[in-house]
């Protein structure tokens, strides 16, 4: 059995590191956005399974944790690209979202 | 590897029923932090002086229970012994430590009494900052003094530089704040060294007592590889938390940015936290060290930081940095101590030098700040060559600035001769006379500047006095005490001196002995002598003539300005980052394969 | 080859990783964040250290899957490097906001500024 | 077991490559976008050393907050905003400090792999002495009994810390909120959400803090998720910081190491020691302090992200 659930968590890692591309890569703030969620409910199931699989006390809280801050990590991308009190969902705000880039 | 079952015992037979004194010094800034932010506004700076004059006097009270009881004291906190528990010791290292930062932070406490008190009923931005970083700094040096653990001792050097990085840029400028970035992101790097070093040491003993874990490095045949590594990480991290040549680059900036006040405490003590624990880890912690030939690297670059440090202070056309560039070259002289310490007189009397030139050099170099921002603030700038009429002006200061440099030049009978001599006797004993060389070069070129400065400061052709403001008398005063304290040194019961050897092997030589009859006329002579010589060229260089001229020194020599420019060019190149960081990582590696060459042959 | 000695292995990478962008990031923010990475390495140095020394209780049956002294040292340790990131952030938007503001002034940019304009 | 290590292989790799990545990432935004998802792999990590108390900071502290400082100074900072272009090194200096570093990591690891076996450890001793600290969850027993002095000089420095960042702002602006946090009380769906999610967040908090007794958990864990909840209501323009110069605010900064200073000296006589527990009183003694500190140390770490007043006190960032 817990060969089985590791196995499972293995491969919920790997389609992680497969969506960890996208927000590396973008190209557009949504496309990072999206990625970094599925990259917090992967966290939550390889977090998952892998507390079921070695029975440590206290990973279920973790979860939880880590679901409530995945919207706060949401909340930390929309205010990184909105660029203060101009923003708000225009276009302009994916253009606001390089604003970190440096020169060339 | 059952830890816990000698050293607990060990333990308990030291530590004495009296040791919740310990807690007091830990206590109080901890207390002043907390209820300094309730207080706020114009009560705050007379709260710090009152708490202070109590950690003064509690200060007092420990180091006379260490040096009646004849033995360190030691607490366990929470009940609990180590290696599970925390533990506070009191030797006579941790007291001068003690004493010095309650002495040097006092005064600094009363001289800021007007630089930051609001002026109206309404608390300001500098007041509770300045107020309450100094309680900060406070906290971590008492820690530091009693720590005996080296994860206290982590959370204890993060206080310090916590609380030294804002003072830096207390007055907001962009210079300032740039200096203090750098500051923060290398003292940073620093700690994070130490901590890995830490963590390695557990990993090995599954403690970070220092007591436990000296007793178990004692016992090992060979020094294990993960304790050269620890030894090598934590070395080199609190060197550059140290500002040791070639890892200096935030220093200058830094501590000639900062108020006078905030420099003086940074100059003084900050960076004595960090020797301080370089001490407890070469000395106590691990001094098989001592013995193998990496230590003599150390010393190699204390020699690199006083002659770099005094020639970039020559070159300085403000005062505020030469100040800050002569604190460079200070810290070399407490490295020359590791080197030393091998040699036949002992390590208890280098580490005597060691502590002695801490606390000579804090109540100097703490006064010379003081007076520095004394002068920059009457005349609204610190040219130095547009000092001329100060000495009119600020009678009072330049005197204090005067005695002070007598204590950084090393003339009879200040705490800065004691230090000398003490190195120079060793030195001679282990037959490597060239340190002595260094000490002889280093204290012609402090000579050098400080009447450089001193004699633009007394020339009269300048701003009529009338011009300049007043200073506080009580300031003035401060940094005389201060400068007098460490001219007097010197002249302290010799028993005094006994301090620094309870807990240890006392050397061959009783310090006392050998420091006692320390003050002859003769000495004092032979000592002034080389000084009046370079008077003599200061003078003909010409502080007094009124002309500019283009050299630090005015014409002599092209030689002189061409040692003078290579050496400038040579500082601006490692106080770059990335070569700093290429410094770092080399000596990193350096010692690391040092100590474990070193300890092999050692064992073979 | 076990889990404990492949995150050793990992540990020391990132110490590695963490030192090279310390030195040679070019800006301070990247140099902040490679000093986090650094931080990372040396905790994560300290957990296996943890879990080493709870391994063998484990396998003794005594139920401790690791050394609590390090696991909790390291929670210490986390919450100091926040602050120490706090501060530097702090300070560095500090630091370009009064540059904006010497640009929008039209002053000649302050000495930290001018030389940060090398940039890569 | 070979799953385990395979996932474990996984891991690791997936984490160095990561930290690869973040130090060549082309933007500072980028890179801090990388350390996020860093945190995370991180957290999985710590729970593969059976470390679920350090997963709990990790996530909290380490990828949430850290990462929202990060990501927030990145889309502010102008490009080139770095102080210390000088001397920037170039490809050869790179290459051998590069080469440095490659040595010291692997030294570094060479000394891991002989560390001795079996590791020296601390671990029985805690477990023998845990009865006496009243506590179940060893973790909380080492922070706040054994090794209750760090605890206490941790919470400690976050408050010169705090300082230090006030310090950052012009004297006119003393006595002004905390400006340094992006305004978006504009974005309709982020208000929505910073209505809905707090609840859920204090909850879970408390549950923390409630569990860190026994369980994983404790005061940073769940002061870090109140001080994340609390960001996102000032974000979303439901609430403002407090003035600077707010008594209020300040007497319940300095709440939680107050409680436990008070305790810790009353130690003295009623257990015999500084920051010493009576026996029969040791689990209560230490949730109040617990409580009291979670408190504090939520209101410092909201107020660290919060940054260095400014006068008008919207909130606001000046814009330049």
């Amino acid at each position: 059995m817990n060969e089985f659930l590791l196995a499972a968590a293995g491969f919920v890692l790997v389609t992680v590191a497969l969506g960890l591309i996208r927000i590396l890569r973008g190209p557009g703030d949504a496309d990072r956005i999206l990625a970094a969620q599925l990259l917090g409910t992967g966290g939550v199931a390889a977090m998952l399974l892998l507390g079921v699989a070695t029975g440590l006390p206290g990973v279920t809280d973790l979860a939880l944790l880590l679901a409530l801050l995945a919207a706060f990590a949401a909340v930390a991308f929309v205010a990184g690209s909105g660029r203060g009190a101009a923003g708000g969902a225009t276009p302009g705000v994916a253009e606001g979202g390089t604003g970190g880039e440096e020169p060339e | 590897m059952e830890a816990s079952a000698i050293p607990t015992a060990w333990l308990a037979g030291l530590s004495a029923p009296g040791g919740v004194l310990l807690v007091v010094p830990l206590i109080l800034p901890v207390v002043g932090l907390l209820l300094g932010l309730l207080l706020g506004g114009r009560r705050l700076g007379p709260f710090v002086f009152v708490l202070l004059s109590a950690g003064l006097a509690a200060a007092v009270v420990v180091a006379a229970a260490v040096v009646t009881g004849g033995e360190p004291m030691l607490y366990q906190l929470g009940g609990w012994s180590p290696p599970l528990g925390v533990a506070l010791k009191a030797d006579g290292l941790s007291v001068v430590l003690l004493l010095t930062s309650a002495v040097v932070t006092l005064g600094v406490a009363v001289y800021a009494q007007r630089d930051f008190r609001p002026p109206g009923a309404r608390e300001t931005r500098g007041s509770l900052a300045f107020w309450m970083l100094l309680l900060g700094v406070w906290a971590g040096l008492n820690t530091v003094a009693l720590g005996q653990d080296l994860f206290t001792l982590f959370v204890a050097l993060e206080l310090l530089t916590f609380s030294a990085v804002p003072l830096v840029s207390l007055d907001g400028r962009a210079e300032t704040l740039a200096a203090a970035l750098r500051y923060l992101l290398f003292a940073l790097l620093g700690s994070v060294l130490y901590l890995l070093g830490a963590v390695l040491l557990y990993g090995a003993y599954g403690t970070l007592d220092i007591g436990l874990l000296a007793v178990q490095i004692a016992a090992a045949h060979a020094l294990p590889p993960s304790v050269l590594a620890a030894a090598a990480l934590m070395t080199v991290g609190l060197m550059a938390k140290t500002a040791l040549v070639p890892l200096h680059l935030w220093l200058p900036p830094a501590h000639a940015g900062a108020p006078p006040a905030a420099s003086a405490i940074l100059s003084a003590l900050v960076v004595k936290g960090s020797f301080f624990l370089l001490l407890r880890i070469w000395f106590d912690l691990i001094p098989g060290l001592l013995d193998l030939p990496a230590a003599q690297a150390l010393g190699v670059l204390g020699a690199a930081a006083i002659l770099l440090g005094n020639l970039m202070a020559l070159q300085q056309a403000r005062l505020k940095l030469l100040v800050a560039y002569s604190t460079v070259a200070q810290i070399g002289y407490l490295f020359l101590i590791f080197p030393l310490a091998g040699t036949t007189s002992g390590p208890t009397w280098a580490l005597s030098a060691g502590t002695l030139q801490v606390v000579s050099h804090a109540l100097a170099k703490g006064s010379l700040f003081l007076a520095a921002g004394l002068i920059a603030k009457a005349l609204g700038h610190d040219r130095i060559r547009d000092l001329a009429g100060v000495g009119r002006v600020l009678p009072i200061t330049l005197l204090a600035s005067g005695v002070a440099g007598l204590s950084l030049v090393g003339i009879q009978p200040s705490g800065g001769y004691l230090v000398k001599a003490a190195l120079q006797g060793a030195a001679e004993a282990g037959g490597t006379w060239w340190w002595g060389l260094v000490l002889d070069a280093g204290g012609l070129l402090t000579a050098a500047y400080l009447l450089w400065f001193i004699g633009h400061a007394l020339s009269g052709h300048g701003p009529h006095p009338a011009t300049a403001k007043a200073p506080g008398r009580a300031q003035e005063l401060v940094a005389l005490a201060l400068a007098l304290g460490s001219l007097l040194l010197g002249l302290l019961p010799a028993q005094v001196f006994e301090l620094i050897s309870v807990g240890r092997v006392p050397p061959p030589e009783p310090i006392a002995t050998a420091w006692a009859g320390a003050f002859h006329w003769g000495s004092l002579a032979a000592g002034l002598l080389p000084l009046l010589v370079v008077a003599v060229l200061v003078l003909a260089f010409g502080p007094w003539g009124g002309r500019r001229r283009p050299g630090p020194l005015g014409w002599p020599a092209v030689g002189a300005a061409g040692l003078g420019s290579a050496v400038g060019w040579l500082d601006a190149r490692l106080r770059c980052w990335p070569v700093a960081g290429f410094s770092l990582l080399a000596l990193v590696l350096t010692l690391g394969v040092g100590f474990a060459f070193g300890a092999r042959a050692c064992v073979t | 080859m076990s889990g404990e000695t492949l995150f050793g292995l990992c540990g020391a990478a990132l110490v590695g990783v963490g030192l090279f962008g310390v030195i040679c990031q070019p800006g301070a923010l990247r140099k902040l964040i490679a000093f986090n990475l650094l931080g990372s390495g040396v905790f994560l140095l300290f957990g296996v250290i943890a879990k080493r020394g709870g391994g063998a209780l484990a396998a003794a049956g005594q139920g401790a899957d690791g050394d609590p002294v390090p696991q909790a040292l390291v929670i210490t340790g986390l919450v100091v490097a926040f602050a120490a990131t706090a501060i530097a952030i702090a300070l560095l938007r500090r630091l370009a906001g009064l540059n904006d503001q010497g640009r929008s002034e039209g002053e000649p940019p302050p000495a930290s500024r001018s030389r940060s304009d090398g940039g890569p | 077991m070979t799953s385990a290590l395979a996932v474990d292989a996984v891991l690791a790799l997936l984490i160095f490559g990561l930290a690869l990545w973040i130090n060549a990432a082309r933007t500072a935004y980028g890179a801090a976008l990388g350390f996020m998802a860093y945190g995370l792999l991180l957290a999985l990590v710590w729970v593969r050393l059976a470390a679920v108390d350090v997963a709990l900071t990790e996530v909290a502290l380490g990828a949430g907050l850290t990462g929202f400082l990060l990501l927030g100074a990145a889309a502010r900072l102008a490009p080139d905003a770095s102080f210390d272009a000088v001397g920037v090194s170039g490809k050869g200096s790179r290459f051998l400090i590069a080469l440095l570093c490659a040595v010291v990591a692997v030294g570094l690891a060479a000394v891991v792999l002989v560390l001795p076996d079996p590791a020296p450890t601390l671990a029985p001793l805690v477990h023998a002495n845990l009865a006496r600290t009243g506590v179940g969850n060893p973790v909380t027993g080492v922070l706040m009994a054994h090794r209750a002095v760090d605890t206490l000089l941790e919470t400690l420095v976050l408050i010169p810390a705090l300082i230090g960042i006030w310090s950052l702002s012009s004297d006119p602006d003393w006595g002004g909120r905390p400006g340094s946090l992006p305004d978006l009380s504009s974005n309709g769906p982020l208000t929505l959400l910073a209505q809905v999610l707090p609840p859920f967040g204090i909850l879970v908090a408390i549950h923390l803090v409630w569990v860190g007794a026994e369980d994983p958990g404790g005061k940073f864990q769940g002061a870090a998720v109140l001080a994340a909840m609390w960001v996102l209501v000032l974000v979303a323009g439901l609430g403002r910081a407090p003035r600077v110069t707010s008594q209020a605010s300040r007497l319940l900064l300095v709440l939680g190491p107050l409680v436990f200073v008070g305790i810790g000296i009353a130690g003295v006589w009623l257990a015999g020691a500084f920051l010493a527990y009576p026996e029969e009183w040791a689990k209560p003694l230490i949730l109040a302090i617990e409580a009291a500190l979670t408190l504090s140390v939520a209101l410092v770490l909201g107020l660290l992200l919060a940054g260095p007043p400014v006068a008008d006190g919207g909130g606001v960032e000046p814009r330049p």
